[in-house]
């Protein structure tokens, strides 16, 4: 079967009792009320006062007393570059999808300043541990866009090689990379890697939703207990799947690191230059051993949640549209050009760039192999298992009689 | 335990068609049956993630929400030991919960919750305490899905007293065993296999159900038995039918209860047949299956002519999709188990 | 077997290849380094600046400007003769312990302040779920202390109905109950039972080391989230087993409720006004629809966390020595001879009913019955198991066997 | 997989005794393991709850803490999910993590790293990502305890493919195969059966173990076959005393390796009894002995002359201990099943 839905299921292939066709049924009419809306609006539209921005929707540059940042105009052109290119696979992936050639794809659409500013605040001696919507941050590690297709086409759970990219591969049980990255953390340390500027850190990347989770909890006990060089760095997209934040939480989330005894900020997530800004911070503190740090980016899942979800159903399009006038792209356009010059020339060498990275994804993409059978049973332990060994033995050989004898591909009974 | 009634042994072929009939597919009789369920008894909740304003990832709870209100169809945090853990305080206060857990693979962050206290409160507390909790669990493969939605988790219950485990493999099933199940004072593991939720049958919702612990032969045969549950029992009939085709009559057995088991069916047919297959997706493992296979080859000792032979996925993580159709039981490996069985 | 060990197993008896008679090794010389006794005695001989108190431990009335209390002198008497009564059946608890009569006590010496505070704060309509140190809680719900004994001679899991008292069972799985109080409080609300003076709400008890825990941090979440009529108490007793609070927390535990958004307070827990006054504002809070409300009873474990632990490998005398000078009952002692006019008749009078209770509570102890092998299959389910029923009846059936023939009652192959 | 030595078929009894013998008990034994690994491997930590200064409540890693450091022996927060998550990602550093999960009732709040990033990281990763965490568990009853301090949730892990399971059932085997274990580069659970803590044998800490993944011929004989693990292992060697007092020869398999099991030496040993009795404190439903069941009465088939029999917990939540004596097999049950299986 192909692994054309999620959490829409095919009607399957292999059976000739099943004359099934339709799929699930059509959105209903149970739209969001007026009340929900304006709460919604309110909570989403505005990061409030303690939200560290500077860089304005305008495209303004401001100050902060506390977070800045000092960057050339070559600099800010790789981070506009960073996010076009982002978002290009992005919308690739999705469309992708949409064509039956990927099962599923997360959608980061909204989210590219968040990740391009904390990707690109970790060093080569970091490490990241993200969640399953970071393709921001897998780009900003070096990591090959198409190195991220296996996972959505169901050839592979991850290809990379988390230890030499420094990224962790994706972890879709929400919350358990927390965990993962406050133990990878103790380790930095226990290792004597924490102390100097030469120090090391870990970023681990989860979602609002996520903070409800108990593991998220027992990571910030832990990276505390332990002075763990840890940033938690929360992407509060206002919303999990179809729950708004208050679904989790009656108060900013941010809020809750100070509960552990260490920092909590809220920065704006569409802002690129206060989420490098902020998550540079937050790693020296860590470097220096005075982790960890919770960093609450303040952003908006634009897309749906998935390719298999319908957000029509659970929020208005007003809520979307305010949005995107803080486009995060946008505004470092506007400013590049308002401030440091930046001509059409750039703009479509960029274009030029996105367009080629897209054909060599989808490219890529058509032209993946399927996985051989034996692959379901390779690596399964570091030192083979003699039941795995056998039960893989009985499979191929199982499937060889087939290859022999394609009549009895059909099955029957002799 | 007596054998559940077996009049019906083709659940999608209703010949009359009574007034309350209609036709469902899974996801729909299991929306019926949560409705009903929150009709008549105003301590019946539904909570989970998405269940209301979304309707669940697979629309299981559609509508509910809007015409049952917050405080019956929840939305809860994103935790699935939270989910568990206050449907346990919510039971101890008199409610009903039927907790939807949004795929096999996200139940155990809840486990500690389900084996620690669902499982054991109405005997530590010798029955003072009742938890008529379930727990609603869509599960297996065949949807092409990333990782921890393919999982078949089901034997992990089995293994706790306390827990009853019940897997529905038709929509008319789906809508009765829920019904049951909610009615039941006891905590109950729903198995839904998701890849049947978009099948249609025939549904009468004034029908008398057989029991919800009970097994069926849904197919009578006389070659081997075939036992299965949920999402493997469409395969083990598809696979029945080719066979017959060839002369060969299998019995098939719809498990539909896997704790408690009811094997008496089970244990009358392979005293007749002599030969038994058991088909699940789930790794063979000290699992469901093994189970089976310890306890008839004990009451059907001297009636075996073959070894009990199992067709199952593997003792592996759930492969990448790309792969699960090897992984998966299929037609023609229950066929293949039933010619080796035979050959003996 | 009998129920003489918890964590200590006893040698097996009922088997003939067995000639272990050594218990554990003896306590080893692994003892506290003098950073820590000193980190340990700042960290709990103080409360800190937030600490609510109302009655100093040499027994001055003080006033605190948000919480107070009016008492009549009848009502601290009988504060007084809660706490004497408790812990005297909680000495006798580890007496029986001691002789072999229960296999495990776990005391709450020290900690009847807190506890006494906390119950006498409860209505009749509110529930409590306790974990498995709330002897206190329990005696002000009207058990009686017998009914604690079956948990620790192994003859039960918990006898009393907890409906009927508002008293839940005791909880062993650490935190596992926080989240079975935020799901009944919010069938409270459900109920429309919160709202007013009417209202009800429910308590939850659980140590410092709990706080770790995943299902605490979820209970708070679900708490907020549900506005549910909860009052989560924590007794920092100071230590969970051998591991100092440190080991859970870098800053004190009731900060953790400001990151929730709702309050959060750290009272003496050895002062039982504080304790009562403190509970009582925040049940009113939770009836009145303002829950939940986090406390913080700031006490210590006297004792050793069970009749198995051995306090002396992991903390110094000193530390113990320190808290006695603010022992919970002592302090109301002072307190009622000096203001109130308590005479030696009164003192003698709750003594002669604490002997009382405690030759009763030892009676009940010696005359407990075994219960009866069927007990094994009772009651695990509410409609009963075709699986289970028959390995009762093989089970009987097997020991009737040798009830029959006594003379097989020792084995053999026939 | 090759059957294991067999020389030392009585652990307790060596002859000659070498300069690196000394009497010990499991308990002890363990600590020694531990000692010796944390010397020779500076990444072995040791990680739970109150294993540090205390010594963990049995005593086990008694005095490490001291010898070795706060970063080699670890205090942990009090949360099982912390404790396993953060082993891994400790492990992902290149750290070998022993775990110590205090009872085995307490192992559920962490069973969700454990199924979903322990045993699933090296599959996922395709090897790129090592996990050799062994995951220490006192498991088992007959100490007398309150609830959660007597289970025996084994057939939990076996069900999980990734996960390797063993538990010893004698001081000499639980220092070698403790050692094997954090050698191992897979998550291993390593049950140790409590109430065997301070049982004693004579350990030559120089000797050449046995394979770890291997099951062991722990007695000859003729007339019957029983396979056990952990506790039950010195229940079932008494029981074939009394047998072989009255002329019965019983043979006695200790499986150590509960996954992936070692079943060639019981096929070998039923092809000669002809009969199988399997004795586990765990409740039967959905087992490790319900697979063994399976698989023998597959392998084995012609040659049982007797179905597979079982002694063991039955399918309820632990009972209160004053009722623990009729809930463990103990060697008068052991003994009836064997007496049913020769009576076939
Ligand atoms: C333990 C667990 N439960 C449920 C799910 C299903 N699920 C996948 S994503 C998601 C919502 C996550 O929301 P959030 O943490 O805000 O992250 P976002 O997707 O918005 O980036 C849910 C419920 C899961 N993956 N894991
Ligand atoms: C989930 C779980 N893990 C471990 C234990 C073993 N254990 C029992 S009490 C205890 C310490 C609890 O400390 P704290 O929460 O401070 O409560 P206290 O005993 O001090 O009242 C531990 C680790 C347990 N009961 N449950
Ligand atoms: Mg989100
Ligand atoms: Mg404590």
């Amino acid at each position: 079967m192909s692994p054309e839905h999620w959490t829409r299921p095919a009607h399957p292939a292999d059976e000739p009792d099943n004359g099934v066709t339709s799929g699930p049924p059509a959105a209903t009419a149970a739209k969001p009320t007026r009340e929900q809306v304006i709460a919604g609006l309110r909570a989403t539209s505005e990061g409030g006062a303690d939200l560290v921005q500077l860089l304005t929707p305008e495209g303004e540059r401001v100050t902060h007393p506390d977070f800045d940042i000092d960057l050339t105009a070559a600099q800010l052109r790789d981070l506009y570059r960073d996010m076009v290119l982002v978002r290009r696979f992005d919308r690739e992936g999705n469309a992708l999808q949409r064509q039956g050639q990927l099962g599923i794809w997360v959608p980061l659409l909204g989210q590219e300043a968040a990740q391009i500013g904390a990707g690109r605040a970790l060093r080569a001696g970091d490490m990241a541990f993200p969640s399953y919507r970071e393709h921001g941050v897998a780009w900003c590690r070096g990591l090959d866009p198409t190195e991220l297709l296996g996972i959505f086409r169901g050839t592979d759970h991850g290809s990379w090689d988390p230890l030499s990219t420094g990224f962790h591969l994706y972890t879709i049980v929400i919350g358990n990379q927390a965990l993962n990255a406050a133990g990878y953390a103790m380790g930095q340390k226990f290792d004597g890697k924490v102390g100097d500027d030469d120090g090391e850190a870990t970023m681990v990347f989860f979602g609002d939703g996520a903070t409800s989770q108990g593991d998220v909890h027992e990571a910030m006990v832990w990276g505390s207990v332990y002075d763990a060089p840890l940033v938690l760095f929360c992407q509060n997209n206002q919303w999990a799947i179809s729950e708004p934040l208050e679904r989790q939480t009656r108060v900013p989330l941010y809020q809750r690191a100070a509960g552990y005894g260490f920092p909590g900020i809220r920065v704006d997530g569409n802002d690129v230059l206060a989420s490098l800004a902020v998550s540079k911070w937050a790693l020296e503190e860590c470097r220096h051993g005075n982790g960890p740090v919770l960093i609450e980016a303040f952003t908006y899942r634009m897309d749906a949640h998935t390719t298999t979800d319908d957000p029509t159903r659970y929020r208005l399009s007003d809520e979307l549209e305010a949005w995107k006038l803080k486009d995060p792209i946008e505004r470092l356009r506007v400013h590049l050009v308002r401030e440091h010059d930046a001509d059409q020339a750039f703009f479509d060498e960029v274009q030029a760039e996105s367009d080629e990275l897209a054909a060599r994804f989808r490219e890529f993409c058509f032209a993946m192999p399927e996985p051989d059978p034996s692959r379901i049973f390779s690596e399964v332990y570091a030192e083979p298992s003699p039941a795995v060994t056998a039960q893989r033995d009985e499979l191929l050989g199982y499937l060889d009689g087939f290859a022999e004898q394609p009549a009895a591909a059909q099955g029957g009974v002799h | 335990m007596a054998a559940p009634a077996m009049e019906r042994t083709d659940v999608t072929n209703g010949s009359a068609r009574p007034a309350a009939t209609q036709t469902v597919t899974m996801a729909k009789s299991l929306n019926m049956g949560l409705r009903s369920a929150l009709e008549e008894d105003p301590k019946v909740l539904v909570m989970g993630e998405d269940v209301g304003k979304l309707g669940g990832v697979f629309r299981v709870t559609d509508g509910l929400q809007k015409d049952f209100g917050e405080h019956r169809v929840l939305d809860t945090p994103l935790a699935e030991s939270g989910i568990i853990g206050t449907a346990v305080g919510l039971a101890i206060r008199g409610y009903r919960p039927v907790c939807e857990i949004q795929f096999d693979g996200f139940i155990f962050p809840g486990y500690d919750q389900i084996v620690s206290q669902l499982a054991k409160l109405h005997f530590r507390s010798q029955g003072k305490v009742k938890m008529p909790v379930v727990v609603r669990v869509p599960f297996g493969g065949g949807i092409g899905a990333v990782e921890h939605h393919s999982e078949s988790p089901e034997s992990l219950f089995a293994h706790i007293g306390g827990l009853k485990v019940v897997s529905c493999s038709n929509p008319v099933d789906a809508y009765w065993m829920l019904r049951q199940a909610i009615e039941c004072d006891d905590p109950v593991l729903f198995f839904e296999p998701k890849r049947r939720y978009y099948e249609k049958a025939e549904l009468d919702t004034e029908a008398q159900p057989p029991p919800l612990f009970g097994s069926r032969v849904v197919r009578r045969g006389t070659a081997a038995t075939i036992a299965t549950y949920g999402p493997t029992v469409p395969t083990c009939l598809a696979a029945a039918n080719a066979a017959a085709e060839e002369g060969t009559e299998l019995e098939v057995i719809d498990l539909r209860s896997l704790s408690p088991l009811d094997l008496g069916p089970v244990f009358e047919s392979v005293r007749r047949t002599g030969r038994l297959v058991l088909a699940s997706e789930a790794p063979p493992e000290s699992s469901i299956t093994s189970e089976i296979t310890a306890r008839v080859q004990q009451e059907c000792f001297y009636s075996l002519e073959a070894p009990v032979l199992r067709v199952t996925g593997f003792d592996v993580p759930y492969p990448p999709t790309k792969l699960e159709k090897h992984f998966l039981p299929d037609l023609d490996r229950v066929l293949d188990a039933v010619d080796r069985s035979l050959a003996f």
